[in-house]
């Protein structure tokens, strides 16, 4: 036998298996090649002279960090060897038939990452904090898009209409908060909206059993044409009445906004960000640790199984996806309350698919979602950063950063994921 | 739909009872099941939420609501105006505009209305075909961008014979379609990367990458022009006018009935369609078979590009010859998709849902410039067709119908 | 609430028209609420139509699609005058001012030159009823770019547009230049980040969002102090970005005088870049009424000169800047003026 | 607790599936259902667990009438069942399993999955499982998932318990271990009810007989009663309980195969070390208790297996790493092993499916295009010879019963010119006229020259069916022997125990 079997994870005594093995796939070993060698061309090919700066501090910090300077292309050349000792070590070690471990990885990316910067950004200065806190900001609605995605799909519905959810939560906002002049109503008219979304989703997918894709991309297109058409007939016309919402300014929570780097990044953020914090880690525990979780999961992978032990398996799935969507809106209001305090006809740009490839992206858990949309917000950040700077790429390019990275991320690091068992189906009793 | 979003394909865990893979073809059936009146009432009733939209925005009717006590005559005669202005304005650009001095003149909308349909039914084609494989293809947006720059490149770059410059234009259109959407294909067959997800991201790529190039003197851009725009398509790429200089409508329409043959063809009656829906309905069994199915993931996916790429050209070739510009796909990659829901996937629905969505469009700006309603309304009714059409138990209740056994 | 006397009366303008003279106007994908030139533009048909107490048609367009169907469905509302805004809209003006010898066609933005292979530039208009307004807003820029650098305490002044279209970067290029003309006529090295000339930093679209924000926001973390952004409400993320910052820094408006357009401004506005398309606009509809017959079709290029492009008063910034600056200002528009100092745009290339 | 069901009646649709049924079920009973595949044994316990809404009867416990409006209502009136297809999540484990639906929770319900392992490890030592807590449902085999379900009722109290078919996954050893807990529940006062087609079983443990035919109850039975007679009132006539076949003419070999390896993606080791070889006109017999390796080993026979070592070949051919269509093509016909995902096209109709695996060029397809009459033509005399009760040859494979499903796969099968059969579980859940049909069917083919590979859990149609038995326990092969090897020493094999000599 050439790969050794190896009594592994499972008990054995326990399972009908003759053995395990570990299965490498050449992925790893694969991509840290190519990225190296892309890297590798440019530094080649279009050589910076000139220094770069890592700013780690913003002036407000009264621990100042110093200021990094690095010569920009010795800097890059130094760390593309140590991309092609990670990339060489991932090929010996799945010539050995073992997986790459994710240390390796970090330090690749790490790695290629600040290279990249040193050589892109030659001659300028990279605000650190900046284009971390910035990455941050540009994923919130992201993340509160993929939050509600996953509590969807765990219990069962497919959520396409994210996106929907994100507008119509970006509307109301702005129209509500500007009435009534308070940034808390807009909020919570946000969550109302995305959860009336949620709610239509629900009627049509759980109670009609019509297809949850179907109704998910008619929504989107619903809300769409419906905030479109509001905006003409009622914002516009009266926009300092019910366009103008109030804004919720950044709040500097005490003693952690003041640790360096960490603080500035996170800890000096609006109220919706903290918001952000808690829904992740509320969705997260309540998913994994409570009983309403257990349902929840058990509805999305198995329905039938879930009813024979007498959970109701319709209102579960409409509670998930009402909470999901309340959540979804929040993303919304971020738009319009902490972005720019105006509300524009399809202002979301489509963030709600980029949501939903984030939950696909991070296999359906809250945290691996979020880190996916965090990724997708940092690679978006970046392109402006480096334009702001005058990169040697083409702002065209730099624009379509996010979704490259997007795509190599699905296809090589991802691959075939596994969704909840009954994701997309409709539960039928007998 | 075997694989939407986070549905891929998954041992039943009850084989006797497994999940209906087929909620396509079941939601269709539905809809067809649901007979002529569910589907007359469907649309009746987005009709009607669209005239509440209206009325309720309309100033006229507001400002007679403020004293409906006083004199609920002005309200309801402003509703009534409100809502029969909208509706007749869209017959009007869309069917026959009764303003109209001459015969000629009043038929015109009809040509309109054609001629927006014209890349709907194709584009709605190239996403039904995905969806027939069990895929789903956003990426119409991305595809129409490539198809129509190339288009356009051989429309104004080259000097040939009118036929063979159109119909070369026309191919070069497909490929770059094709290609396009194979890449989604190529990845989720290689890598089982979601193509949902792929497809959106292709589509912003493609909007760079073709603003780059108008941006660029040495690629698209026009020469000595500042605009992201390339030079206007040369008459002999262009695709000849039907019915002479008053109408728009051009051959950009017959192309598209053809490519509904085609697709009919190509499904009902070819060994690859049979392939291609025994994977949409039960890719195991089709791979059991001896099927492959990624191979047939590819395939699908350059075909459904190839249709959507000949919705670019129809654009540039056709709709809009001054030039290429980053918004030629004018959101019909998007539209598609309602269509082929619409349509049911299925050819000949496609092609009728494109005709009344082409109405729709066109009507929409006759409503616009005389009525002053927003054409967004336009797509509040055709979304909720799509919706009520697929939910007939719905309809019947509303309109309180005798619940008919279903299955 | 009470009822009106004579209920017949409200609508949209549509009372009965003191002539029957129908000016129209045809927005670009970014619509009439842009707070930029599609909104200027409109302005000026309302203003004309108010005085002459016409009636006045208005459309939208989504997508390019929309463009020549607009046209055509004006033409078919009677329009005398047809007011299209945006390069975007050329060709199908082009178009419709062929089929419609009779119907004047006001372009803004764009020549509508280059005769039908697109490579044939004459100076008119491919078609004889079409009139363009043009705008060389980088001469203004250019004067807002000498403010600027003079203002800036921090050496680094920024600018980002929505797209890079020219009658977006021909903003950044005047103000460019101003800042480097400020800084061989004083020996200084005032930095503009932003717009290097060819390449900058473009949010990918005109609205305000998350990306007009943050792209304010990293050149603020490249100590810029004063924000040139181009390109309609993006401004809204500037205003957002300076806030958050929390530091003191200026911003500057473009097309119309931000002060008086959105107070929310006046306290960061130092001053804006100024494109009078509104009165143009109502002046081309004006005379399009009044001498229908001789009516000049000779395109308007707006400049310092004829007041078509200016900045606006420095309002609550006048304690701020130096004393002298505004003088300065006056000198170098007379340079630019007699062409002493030379602004390139590509209007006159 | 003493169980009456009154009268119950449940449709679906048109079909009928209990026809105003009856039945007294006394506490500290075992009442065994009999009944063929679709006679409507589920059905009624789905109905008497509150699955099922009852069109017309009524259910009552210790003379009290009861109203389930769903599960739960069932269970906590004291009602626990055994599910046909487990009621298991595959992803969740043991404890999970057991503890969802009355979770006990700590604060702002936490669950506390503690309670949950010792709830389990009680149960499980009193009645001597040696279930893990721990472990991952999907990981566990059969025989141990179904512990999980009783564990999974019991943990609730059930007075009344279901076992709805409980031995069809379970070796010999197995389902006598079944049978002695379910004469310990019985001592401790519970009422049973036994679902089976397995007659032994029924005699040994039964305390009395109900036996059901297409909906109805066609009688009680005493349990002294002989195979015959019980079988006779099953299906409402005499069947043959054996196959007929001649002695086999064996030919040169057919397929070769050598040190089989068959590894998934997460590297589990399914197939480990397998080599045989089936002559032509031979039937080799693979026996073993669900989930030990049958399902890969036929998937990698024809290809369906990513990671597949060692090698297989069909006279002489290596098959190892080509492509599926190739092997078809090769000369090898499959059954899978579940008609439904793998075997048919539920959507297509009958006459589509039986080109499934011929799309590809003549007879059915001409340039690319479908050869729409000529297929009529062949489905319609297949639709004859094979005798599916169907409308016509445009009805939905999907709206077929079970037994008519698989009639058409075998017919599709044995269509083509197979050198090699690949029969998995060619009869579950199939009523027995059709099984008489099948198996002739498998046997024609192997007289006529095929060689014939039948996986199977049913102890039963191994034996009947084969000319040489093969047992695989975990993967591996435990011993190759002669049809006639005594059922106790197969049992005892399945269990991994190689008895000497079992190589045949
Ligand atoms: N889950 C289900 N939903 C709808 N119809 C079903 C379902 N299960 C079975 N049927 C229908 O019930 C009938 C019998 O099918 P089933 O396979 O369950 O019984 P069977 O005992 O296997 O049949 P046979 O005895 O012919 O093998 C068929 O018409 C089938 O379509
Ligand atoms: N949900 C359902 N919808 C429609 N028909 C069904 C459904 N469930 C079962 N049937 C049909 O009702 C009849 C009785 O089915 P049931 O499952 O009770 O049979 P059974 O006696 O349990 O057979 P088996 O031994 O195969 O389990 C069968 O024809 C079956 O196909
Ligand atoms: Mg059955
Ligand atoms: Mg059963």
């Amino acid at each position: 036998m050439s790969t050794p079997t190896s009594e592994a994870s499972i008990p054995l005594h326990e399972t009908p298996l003759a053995g395990v093995t570990t299965v490498v796939d050449k992925k790893a070993a694969v991509i840290l090649s190519v990225m190296t060698a892309g890297l590798l061309l440019v530094v080649a090919f279009f050589p910076q002279d000139g220094d770069t700066t890592f700013r780690l501090a913003v002036p407000s910090d009264f621990a100042q960090l110093p200021r990094v300077t690095v010569p920009s292309t010795l800097t890059a050349w130094v760390l593309i060897i140590v991309c092609l000792l990670c990339a060489g070590w991932s090929i010996v070690l799945y010539r050995r038939k073992l997986q790459t471990p994710l240390w390796l990885m970090v330090i690749y990316s790490l790695g290629w990452m600040i290279g990249f910067l040193a050589w892109a950004a030659s001659g300028g200065t990279i605000p650190v904090v900046g284009l971390l806190s910035g990455s941050l900001a540009l994923a919130v609605p992201l993340v509160f898009g993929a939050l509600g995605g996953v509590l969807g799909e765990r219990s069962g519905v497919v959520n396409i209409a994210i996106d929907g959810q994100l507008l119509a939560g970006a509307f109301a906002a702005a129209m509500i908060g500007s009435a009534l002049n308070s940034t808390w109503a807009g909020l919570v008219a946000a969550m109302v909206a995305g959860t009336l979304v949620a709610l239509i989703l629900g009627l049509f997918a759980i109670t009609y059993l019509v297809d949850q894709v179907i109704v998910g991309v008619v929504l989107n297109v619903l809300v769409i044409g419906l905030t479109s058409f509001m905006f003409t007939q009622v914002l516009a016309p009266n926009a300092e009445t019910l366009n103008s919402p109030p804004r919720f300014t950044a709040v500097v929570i005490p003693v952690l906004g003041d640790i360096p780097l960490i603080g500035p990044i996170f800890f000096r953020q609006s109220a919706v960000v903290y918001l952000l914090y808690i829904a992740v880690a509320v969705v997260t525990w309540s998913l994994y640790r409570t009983r309403w979780g257990l349902r929840v999961r058990a509805v999305g992978e198995h329905p039938t199984a879930a009813d024979t032990v007498g959970i109701n398996v319709i209102r579960t799935r409409y509670r998930t996806i009402l909470i999901a969507g309340a959540v979804a809106g929040m993303g919304g209001a971020f738009y319009t309350l902490v972005s720019v305090p105006q509300f524009n006809r399809e202002m979301t740009g489509g963030a709600g698919y980029i949501a939903l490839a984030a939950v696909i992206f991070g296999k359906w858990d809250p945290i691996r979602a979020t880190l996916a949309a965090l990724l997708f917000g940092f690679a978006s950040n970046l392109q402006g950063v480096l334009s702001v700077i005058g990169s040697p790429v083409p702002s065209e390019f730099m624009l379509m950063l996010p979704y490259v990275v997007t795509i190599f991320a699905v296809a090589g690091l991802v691959g075939r994921s596994r969704p909840p068992a009954a994701d997309g189906i409709p539960y039928r009793k007998g | 739909m075997s694989s939407a979003v986070g549905t891929e394909q998954h041992p039943p865990t009850e084989p006797d009872e497994a999940p209906d893979r087929n909620r396509w073809r079941e939601t269709f059936r539905e809809i067809a099941s649901g007979g002529v009146t569910v589907g007359f009432l469907a649309v009746l009733l987005a009709i009607v939420v669209g005239s509440v939209l209206i009325a309720a925005t309309d100033e006229q009717v507001r400002a007679t609501a403020g004293y409906i006590g006083a004199r609920p005559g002005d309200f309801f005669q402003a509703t009534w105006d409100a809502v029969w202005g909208a509706y007749t304005a869209l017959f009007r650009g869309s069917v026959y505009n009764t303003n109209a001095v001459s015969f000629d003149q009043g038929i015109r909308p009809l040509t309109e209305t054609a001629k927006f349909a014209a890349p709907l039914i194709v584009a709605g084609l190239g996403v039904g075909l995905a969806f027939r494989a069990g895929m789903f293809n956003i990426g119409g947006r991305g595809q129409m961008l490539m198809a129509g720059a190339a288009a356009g490149w051989v429309g104004y770059q080259f000097d040939l014979p009118a036929v063979l410059h159109l119909s070369l234009a026309l191919v070069a259109a497909m490929i770059a379609g094709a290609l396009w959407a194979g890449i989604a294909g190529l990845l989720k067959a290689r890598t089982g990367a979601h193509e949902v997800i792929v497809t959106i991201m292709l589509n912003y790529v493609a909007f760079y990458l073709v603003f780059f190039a108008l941006s660029k003197q040495s690629l698209l851009q026009a020469p000595n022009s500042f605009n992201p725009k390339s030079l206007p398509v040369k008459d002999s790429a262009q695709l000849p006018e039907l019915l002479g200089d008053q109408y728009n409508l051009h051959l950009g329409f017959v192309i598209a009935l053809v490519a509904v043959a085609f697709a009919w063809w190509l499904l009902e009656r070819s060994s690859l369609g049979f392939r291609i829906r025994a994977v949409g309905l039960n890719p195991e069994a089709a791979r059991a078979a001896g099927i492959n199915v990624g191979r047939v993931y590819v395939l699908v996916m350059l075909i459904a590009g190839a249709l959507v790429g000949l919705a670019g050209a129809n654009q540039v070739l056709g709709t809009v010859t001054s030039g290429i510009t980053v918004d030629l796909d004018a959101g019909i990659g998007f539209d598609a998709i309602t269509v082929a829901l619409l349509g049911r996937s299925r050819p000949l629905g496609i092609l009728a849902a494109g005709i009344l969505f082409g109405a729709f469009k066109a009507g929409g700006f006759a409503m616009q410039a005389s009525q002053d309603i927003p054409v967004d309304i336009v797509l509040v009714v055709q979304s909720l067709i799509v919706l009520f059409l697929a939910a007939p138990p719905l309809i019947r209740t509303i309109f309180r119908l005798p619940a008919k056994e279903a299955k | 609430g009470s009822a009106p006397d004579d209920s017949s009366d409200g609508g949209d303008g549509s009372t009965t028209a003191a002539s029957d003279f129908l000016p129209c106007i045809v927005s670009d994908a970014g619509g009439f609420d842009d707070k930029s030139f599609n909104q200027l533009s409109f302005e000026g048909v309302q203003q004309a139509a108010d005085e002459l107490g016409t009636d006045f048609k208005d459309v939208e367009s989504n997508s390019e699609n929309d463009y020549a169907p607009n046209i055509d469905s004006l033409v078919s509302e009677g329009c005398d005058v047809i007011v299209t805004v945006g390069f975007a809209l050329a060709a199908a003006t082009k178009e419709a001012a062929a089929a419609n010898p009779d119907i004047k066609f006001v372009l803004i933005d764009d020549a509508a030159d280059g005769g039908d292979d697109g490579q044939t530039f004459d100076g008119k208009a491919d078609q004889p009823n079409i009139k363009p307004l043009l705008y060389d807003t980088a001469q203004a820029a250019f004067l807002a770019g000498y403010a600027a650098a003079d203002y800036s305490k921090t050496g680094v002044v920024g600018t980002y547009g929505g797209q890079p279209y020219p009658t977006v970067t021909i903003f950044m290029d005047g103000f460019k230049q101003g800042v480097d003309y400020y800084n061989q006529e004083n020996s200084k090295d005032i930095k503009v980040v932003g717009w290097d000339g060819k390449n900058g930093s473009f949010t990918g679209g005109f609205e305000a969002n998350e990306k007009a924000t943050n792209t304010a926001k990293q050149l603020i973390d490249q100590d810029a102090d004063v924000l040139l952004p181009v390109g309609g409400p993006i401004y809204q993320g500037a205003l957002t970005a300076i806030a958050d910052s929390g530091k003191d820094i200026a911003m500057l408006g473009v097309d119309a005088d931000l002060f008086e357009t959105d107070p929310n401004t006046q306290d960061v506005v130092m001053t804006s870049v100024l494109k009078n398309m509104k009165v143009s606009t109502y002046e081309a509809v004006m005379s399009a009424e009044s001498d229908a017959d001789n009516f000049d079709f000779t395109p308007y290029v707006g400049t310092l000169e004829n007041d078509g492009v200016g900045i606006a008063p420095f309002h609550n910034f006048d304690g701020k800047v130096n004393p002298d600056l505004a003088d300065k200002l006056d000198t170098i528009k007379q340079g630019i003026i007699d062409g002493s100092i030379p602004v390139n745009s590509y209007l006159n290339q | 607790m003493k169980l009456v069901l009154r009268d119950i009646t449940k449709r679906f649709g048109t079909l009928v599936a209990n026809d105003a049924i009856s039945l007294t079920v006394e506490p500290g009973e075992i009442h065994a259902l009999l009944g063929e595949n679709g006679a409507g044994k589920s059905t009624l316990m789905n109905v008497l667990y509150g699955l099922y809404q009852a069109d017309a009867g009524e259910i009552e416990l210790d003379g009290v009438v009861q109203h389930f409006s769903g599960p739960g209502d069932a269970i906590a009136a004291g009602i626990g069942m055994v599910h046909q297809h487990f009621m298991l999540i595959p992803v969740f484990t043991v404890a999970e399993n057991v503890m969802l639906g009355n979770e006990s929770t700590g604060f702002a319900g936490t669950l506390d999955v503690d309670e949950a392992r010792q709830r389990v490890q009680k149960i499980s030592d009193q009645f001597g499982f040696h279930v893990n807590p721990d472990a991952l449902v999907e990981d566990l085999p059969v025989g141990v998932q179904q512990r999980v379900e009783i564990i999974k009722a019991l943990s609730r109290d059930a007075q009344v318990l279901v076992l709805d078919e409980p031995t069809a996954v379970l070796t010999p050893q197995e389902t006598d271990e079944l049978m002695q807990i379910m004469r310990e529940l019985k001592e401790s006062g519970k009422a049973i009810v036994f679902i089976t087609h397995k007659l032994r079983e029924v005699r040994e443990v039964a305390d009395k007989i109900t036996v059901i035919r297409l909906g109805k109850v066609v009688g009680e039975a005493d349990p002294k009663a002989s195979n015959a007679e019980l079988a006779s009132l099953m299906v409402g006539r005499p069947v043959e309980l054996t196959v007929h076949k001649d002695p086999m003419k064996p030919g040169p070999d057919t397929l070769d195969v050598e040190r089989l390896r068959v590894i998934d993606a997460a590297g589990r080791v399914h197939v480990d070390d397998v080599s045989f070889t089936i002559r032509a006109g031979e039937i080799l017999a693979v026996a073993g208790v669900q989930g030990n390796g049958q399902t890969e080993l036929t998937e990698a026979l024809l290809g369906l297996q990513d990671r597949v070592e060692g090698s297989i070949r069909l006279h002489g051919e290596e098959l190892v790493g080509r492509s599926v269509r190739h092997i078809l093509d090769a000369g090898v016909g499959f059954i899978p092993e579940d008609r439904q995902t793998e075997g048919l096209v539920g959507a297509f109709t009958i006459a589509e499916n039986l080109m499934l695996n011929r799309s590809h060029g003549e007879p059915f397809v001409r340039h690319g295009t479908l050869q729409l009459e000529r297929l009529e033509g062949f489905a319609k005399e297949k639709l004859e010879e094979y005798d599916v009760r169907a409308p016509g040859i445009t009805t939905l494979a999907g709206q077929l019963s079970g037994g008519n499903q698989q009639k058409v796969v075998v017919a599709r099968e044995l269509s083509r010119d197979v050198s090699l059969l690949v029969a998995a579980q060619p009869t579950r859940g199939v009523d027995v006229g059709s099984i008489e049909f099948i198996h002739k069917q498998i046997v024609a083919g192997r007289d006529a020259g095929m060689a014939v590979l039948v996986v199977s859990t049913e102890l039963d149609e191994v034996v009947s069916l084969a000319d040489r038995i093969m047992v695989l326990y975990r993967g591996r092969v435990v011993g190759i022997v002669p049809a006639d090897t005594p059922r106790d020493v197969l049992g005892l094999m399945m269990t991994g125990e190689r008895p000497e000599g079992a190589i045949a």
